[in-house]
């Protein structure tokens, strides 16, 4: 690229490339994390990335991608989010001939040069099998979902928890009515909604570390904490030391925002240069219990004050 | 129960010549407005009691009386600027940003000293939208939208990942208990009750409501518009910055994104509440009112196990259904 | 052609304001309807022209019964209403205004080069040439405004043409102009309503009176059989002793002096002093700059040159505060833009200026400034008597005036300055109005009386400052006046 | 710029008394708040060409026409709604349902009549707003936003996932272009031109405009007040509607959660054009500048790659700027 204001390793490993980095939303720990990931890589590859945040807007999406293609980037990872597709952004990115590589969110329509991400259903599937284990005796177990209800993260998470205990006959499954909206404070207010009508649940699946913090208190307040356990996905700093400290919260499934990124950034540079790339790749997430917590807590500090 | 900023009775018949219903008068006081809005709380309340087994437990009191403590604070602060002719859309991005740097600093300063910190930043983002607005003649609207954007932008400098401090006496604030009322919900009648008081007994709470009803005629009172429309702002910032650090406390974790779209429930609680956004009208107890309202259609919603979109359905359909029934009770707009 | 009204009672809630109205007019007759602030005028035409229903009652007119639901029903039977309050959309322009249901169109879309062309040839037509059609109606002068006003009830000749208080905000040719628009209709047939608390004028136009008094007619007659005292009378429900109040002892020192006093395109080096306890008239035609000057004294707008002295002391400009702290108030001359707060109270209105007399520590004391309240509405006798808790837009007009006399009586103004504090007041109420005027004179109090009332000028001051085009053109001793001096002056005439 | 909507030849009798720059007065016409506006666009303009060296490219000029029409086609029927001194909330759930419905029928119907039919539900939307406002007489904000809620569960009712049509045909309308210019601006433009015709040049316009300086007025002159709000909301729904329809049409995609808070930035576009929340005041011509100065920002944030919540910390601020210095150019409130 021609582009000026490279400011940074100049004719580095990584050549002299401009990454753009789409983000369709910016709203939650997680994306931010994914857009911090790829930009620390991209700081020690050498290259320059310039990220935008569409909040939320698929039709912001199209109009960052847009002008990033006009800021002439060689290539653009986009964060999608909960986002299911975006068909033109692709085909406006093809019709420019600039590479796309997928974080995190697979799209289900249009062409993509290659993804990267987690297995949601996957790690669903882990957080059920464990709970599963860990209460021989069954019982009620509720969800909390982040919505909206077109979120596709959400569904494969919810899905692959409900594959295991759902069908289970020791258990019986309460879906709290609405959404958590993905942050604490509505986790906390959904929990407190739920418990009114089911006191007697033994454990809760929330979609994602944050959530269950919130519905953690929620519990705490309701001096319920030795009844109910919690089960999240993400591996949230402050949920890896809830599990690691012995609390009721017993189990996550690691979804790394930095690992992902990291390799989303790498991907896209391997695509310039031309190399041989898988198109989909699963990214693994580890069941993140108390045995391993700890573990994952250090990695996480050594991440950010590496950066 | 609506009309006490713009005080007593109120004969009020001259848009409304048709579709008049009889009117009930205590004490030389029309009250039917205020009736209608009862009897709507009232039906609700009916409704979420023989409808549903839980609602009349403690439990289920206890998280009435908690969740109405955001909406319930901003709404108050957003009826003082609501009286001025104004609006306050940036309270939502006040609260995340309150919350998240009170939580920040509790590694660093005691925890009071935090707290109040996080309620400093509000005071002090209500301070410069007012003195936007009344400095520069600006429409309030467009301000606290440009307020909004920044200051959310603020919350994510200050930190993009959530705070969860671990001293656990940062969460004292927002979940003790007295006695079987939470701490913030008693905090937060407090703040109506004083603000009540303010609007309708101090000088200030006066020129604040005759300001909305004619700027003009209040400046060549001599009464400063200016002044008092900055005071307007600050108060909403402040009851934000309160709202932020509370609800920071009460969830243990701070975070930047908290917070969007709260201006619209505190909106909606005021003019359920029968203010006025043209200014000028507006009651402190009807927009608490409003405040329960919204709390109870959601949490009747919610016991009975609504599916999240269709409670977004009928959340809409009851809100219609309850200014109805309150306009039809009433001599003037809803 | 007959219009008549029989037997109409309206009621507010609980309370009856009209008690079964009987009026009958000719085809070609000019009906005048007087009476007291809040005797019911108002709410009567507001029946008649179908923006209120009545509670009771029946209308007629050419032998029809009227059944009007709604303001279009009375358009539609020919009946065209000029309100009381101006009612022009202030962002749209005089021909939109004037137009509003009727914009001449081509071709589906409005041909506004054709509408502002019909609406300056109606203007001038009705001798209302000084208004121009393409100017925004909230940026004309009160009195433009009405001029608009009365236009657009003539947009289509009317059969019946009613007019509540047209007169209240004109003056000199205007109101001229207005008087032979008046005989024009009648000439040609049309039923016109007058309501005016002007009786002079009544006297002048009506072919017959009636008087309302507390929602009932109490008499019919013609300006033949009654005069001025008797009216006065009838609407009263007594006999007032006399209008203006007697002579007041010689003024004392300077309390105010203005010298120079310019601000461009407004007025001009005006100069003039006031004494203590002297009540000072300040005449001019529409537009002569009075209530610019006004402000201007008030610390509303920055004057260009010159100085005004309180005391002997430099008062600057530094807002209406400032002017208030050092003794001033200023009764604008519209009530409802500037001198009310529609959506408050009576009492929260009288209390606006002075809410910190009342105080016990932070709070308002309720009791206190309740009961200075009600001593004010006492005084003024304020309508209904109950009114302190009313919102201040229920009132008739002439009580809501007394309530802003009264907000700035209890500040305790060292000047005060009213401007066209008597218009649309009942003679009744003005009498009350005079006599507060000359007691605070009494007491020390200077006063600076704006009026385009002539007989109101002198009869109610010691000395009378006339203005024309900006300028003070002379000054009158009240009591050896005429009234053709004033108005010589005023239009630029006589020398001073 | 500024008023057009109340028509030609204006002329300025009463003097603005303080604060009062020199006004430019072109060919009997006062247009310096036009100017001032006109001032802050080129100035953003300006600074976007000097500062980047994308800018001025076909290719971002292009994104610049195709990224407004959304903003623009609600900005125009949020204008409408204004103008009778009401707003129109439901804007943003409106272009999800008028979306995800159209995309929904492509498998059953003809693409035109599909995208005819997403249109229709606006007209239906809005229809309904306005028959509830006007006829019960309600707030137009309680109604529109209770609205808001329940059409937003409508799109999750009618479907929970994002429908992609298969049918390239789907892409056409937001796809295509006319020359370098995107069709859907085009159709925008086309809008604002109808539009500015329809409030300047016909009976049923200028009513909208006088119901909301003086709606007492407009009754007592005969026009029906309710008709006309009927229509307001029925414009501003239409709108919504073919707004939802061309977005899903370029993304390709429909989703049911799109549009959160467009309504914000249709209502910022004209404010920050002038017009005025109270009604009465506001200009097609303008209020097609704020949408441009809105687009203008963050166009230029994004080229400038600054990153994302400083984007929002300066945008907040800029907004502030842009308006601060239409105001001092301006007679009257922005
Ligand atoms: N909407 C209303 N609600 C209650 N009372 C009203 C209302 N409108 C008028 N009134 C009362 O009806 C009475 C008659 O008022 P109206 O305006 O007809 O008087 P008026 O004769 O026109 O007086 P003025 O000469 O001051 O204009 C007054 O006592 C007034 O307070
Ligand atoms: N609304 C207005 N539009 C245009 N010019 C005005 C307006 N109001 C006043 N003026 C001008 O200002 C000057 C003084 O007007 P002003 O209204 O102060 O006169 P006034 O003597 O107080 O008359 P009034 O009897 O209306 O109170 C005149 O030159 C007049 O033309
Ligand atoms: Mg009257
Ligand atoms: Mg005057």
């Amino acid at each position: 690229s021609d582009d000026s204001g490279n400011t940074s390793g100049e004719g580095g490993e990584g050549g002299d490339y401009t990454v753009g980095v789409a983000n369709f939303t910016l709203g939650g720990p997680y994306f931010n994390g994914m857009d911090t990931a790829i930009r620390a890589q991209a700081e020690e590859r050498g290259v320059e990335a310039i990220s935008t945040d569409a909040n939320g807007d698929a039709a912001k999406l199209a109009s960052d991608v847009e002008d990033l293609i006009s800021r002439g980037v060689d290539a653009v990872i986009i964060s999608g989010g909960p986002l299911e597709s975006a068909p033109a952004v692709l085909n406006s990115l093809d019709a420019a001939g600039i590479p796309v590589v997928l974080v995190d969110r697979q799209f289900q329509t249009g062409e993509y040069t290659s993804w990267l991400g987690p297995d949601n259903e996957r790690i669903g599937v882990q957080d059920g099998e464990f709970i599963a284990e860990y209460l021989p005796d069954g019982g009620k177990v509720g969800v909390i979902k982040g919505g909206p209800a077109d979120n596709s993260i959400g569904l494969a998470r919810t899905e692959g928890f409900l594959s295991v205990i759902g069908a289970d006959p020791r258990f019986e499954v309460v879906e709290a009515p609405d959404f958590g909206g993905w942050g604490s404070d509505g986790g906390l207010t959904v929990m407190e909604n739920l418990l009114a009508s089911h006191p007697d649940l033994v454990a809760v699946f929330c979609e994602n570390d944050a959530m269950c913090l919130g519905a953690q208190r929620a519990i705490e307040n309701a001096g319920l904490s030795d009844q109910i356990v919690l089960a999240g996905v993400d591996g949230q700093l402050e949920a890896l030391e809830a599990i690691a400290a012995g609390s009721n919260y017993v189990v996550t499934g690691l979804n790394s925002a930095d690992e992902i990124g990291r390799l989303g950034l790498d991907r896209a540079l391997d695509i310039l240069e031309g190399e041989d790339v898988e198109k989909d790749t699963v990214v693994d997430s580890p069941q993140i219990t108390q045995e391993n917590a700890q573990e994952h807590i250090d990695r996480l500090n050594e991440i950010t004050s590496g950066s | 129960m609506t009309s006490q900023t713009a005080p007593p009775p109120v004969e009020d018949e001259r848009r409304t010549p048709r579709r008049q219903l009889p009117r009930l008068v205590v004490g030389g006081r029309d009250v039917t407005s205020g009736v209608g809005f009862v009897v709507a709380l009232v039906l609700l309340v009916v409704l979420a009691a023989v409808t549903t087994e839980n609602f009349l437990t403690e439990q289920n009191l206890t998280n009435l009386l908690r969740q109405m403590v955001t909406v319930g604070l901003l709404a108050y602060g957003m009826l003082v600027v609501i009286l001025t002719a104004g609006i306050d859309l940036s309270v939502g991005s006040v609260v995340a940003f309150s919350g998240i740097v009170s939580a920040g600093l509790v590694a660093d300063l005691p925890i009071p000293l935090a707290l109040a910190v996080g309620v400093a930043a509000g005071i002090g983002f209500g301070l410069v939208n007012g003195l936007l607005i009344a400095g520069f003649d600006l429409a309030p609207f467009v301000v606290t939208l440009a307020a909004l954007t920044t200051i959310r932008g603020l919350a994510f400098v200050y930190s993009e990942v959530p705070i969860a401090p671990e001293d656990p006496g940062f969460f004292t604030l927002g979940t003790a208990l007295a006695g079987p009322i939470p701490v913030p919900t008693l905090i937060m009648i407090g703040v109506f009750v004083v603000g009540g008081i303010f609007l309708t007994r101090t000088p200030a709470g006066r020129a604040i409501v005759a300001i909305g009803g004619n700027r003009e005629t209040v400046r060549l009172a001599g009464i400063s518009v200016k002044k008092h429309l900055v005071l307007a702002y600050t108060i909403s910032g402040t009851c934000a910055g309160l709202a932020g650090v509370i609800l920071a406390s009460r969830v243990g974790i701070a975070q930047p994104s908290v917070g969007v779209a709260f201006e619209l429930d505190a909106i909606a609680a005021c003019v359920i509440g029968g203010a006025s956004l043209a200014g000028g009208r507006g009651s402190v107890r009807a927009t608490l009112g409003g405040v329960i309202v919204l709390s109870l259609i959601n949490n009747l919603l919610n016991l009975h196990g609504v599916q999240s979109f269709w409670q977004q359905v009928l959340k809409g359909l009851i809100i219609i259904a309850v200014i109805i029934v309150q306009r039809r009770s009433m001599g003037e707009r809803a | 052609m007959t219009l008549r009204i029989r037997g109409v009672r309206k009621s507010f809630g609980q309370v009856e304001v009209l008690h079964g109205i009987d009026l009958l007019a000719e085809k070609g007759e000019v009906l005048a309807v007087v009476g007291a602030n809040g005797a019911g005028k108002s709410t009567l035409i507001k029946i008649l022209a179908g923006a209120q229903p009545a509670s009771e009652g029946e209308l007629w007119l050419d032998g029809e019964r009227l059944d009007l639901r709604s303001p279009h029903d009375a358009h539609e039977a020919g009946i065209r209403t000029v309100y009381q309050e101006l009612t022009l959309v202030p962002e749209l322009t005089v021909t939109e205004n004037l137009l509003i249901g009727s914009l001449p169109r081509r071709a589906g879309l409005i041909d506004w080069a054709a509408a502002h062309r019909r609406a300056q040839e109606l203007l001038d037509e009705l001798g209302f040439g000084a208004v121009r059609a393409t100017t925004k109606a909230g940026r004309l002068s009160v009195a433009r405004q009405q001029m608009v006003e009365i236009a657009k009830a003539l947009v289509s000749e009317p059969k019946v043409l009613v007019l509540d208080e047209p007169s209240a905000v004109l003056a000199g040719s205007d109101l001229d102009s207005l008087f032979a628009l008046v005989r024009r209709l009648q000439e040609r047939g049309v039923i016109v309503i007058y309501i005016s608390h002007r009786l002079a004028e009544v006297a002048a136009l009506a072919n017959s009176i009636v008087v309302i008094r507390d929602g009932t007619v109490v008499a019919t007659t013609t300006p033949a059989e009654t005069d001025e005292s008797e009216l006065i009378a009838l609407m009263a429900g007594r006999r007032l002793e006399r209008i203006y109040p007697d002579r007041r002892p010689a003024a004392g020192d300077t309390v105010l002096s203005v010298r120079g006093l310019t601000r461009a395109g407004e007025f001009e080096d005006v100069s003039f002093e006031l004494r203590a306890g002297e009540i000072v008239g300040l005449f001019g035609l529409v537009g002569a700059g009075r209530s610019e000057l006004a402000h201007c004294l008030f610390g509303d707008t920055r004057p260009d040159g010159g100085s005004v002295r309180l005391d002997g002391a430099e008062l600057q400009p530094d807002g209406p505060r400032a002017a208030i702290r050092s003794g001033l108030a200023l009764v604008t001359e519209d009530r409802k833009r500037t001198g009310i707060v529609a959506s408050m109270t009576v009492r929260d209105n009288i209390a606006l200026a002075t809410m910190r007399a009342t105080m016990r520590g932070p709070l308002i004391d309720g009791a206190r400034q309740g009961a200075r309240v009600a001593g004010m509405v006492r005084r003024f006798d304020i309508r209904p008597a109950h009114s302190a808790a009313m919102r201040i837009d229920r009132l008739s007009g002439g009580n809501q005036q007394k309530a802003i006399l009264a907000k700035w009586l209890l500040a305790g103004p060292r000047v005060l300055i009213l401007d066209e504090p008597t218009r649309g007041v009942d003679m009744a109420t003005r009498v009350d109005i005079y006599r507060t005027v000359d007691e605070l004179a009494r007491s020390g109090c200077t006063v600076l009386l704006i009026s385009s009332d002539l007989t109101e000028v002198i009869g109610a001051t010691d000395r009378v400052l006339v203005m024309h085009d900006g300028r003070i053109a002379g000054e009158l001793d009240s009591a050896g006046a005429t009234e053709d001096q004033v108005l010589a002056r005023s239009i630029g005439e006589a020398a001073a």
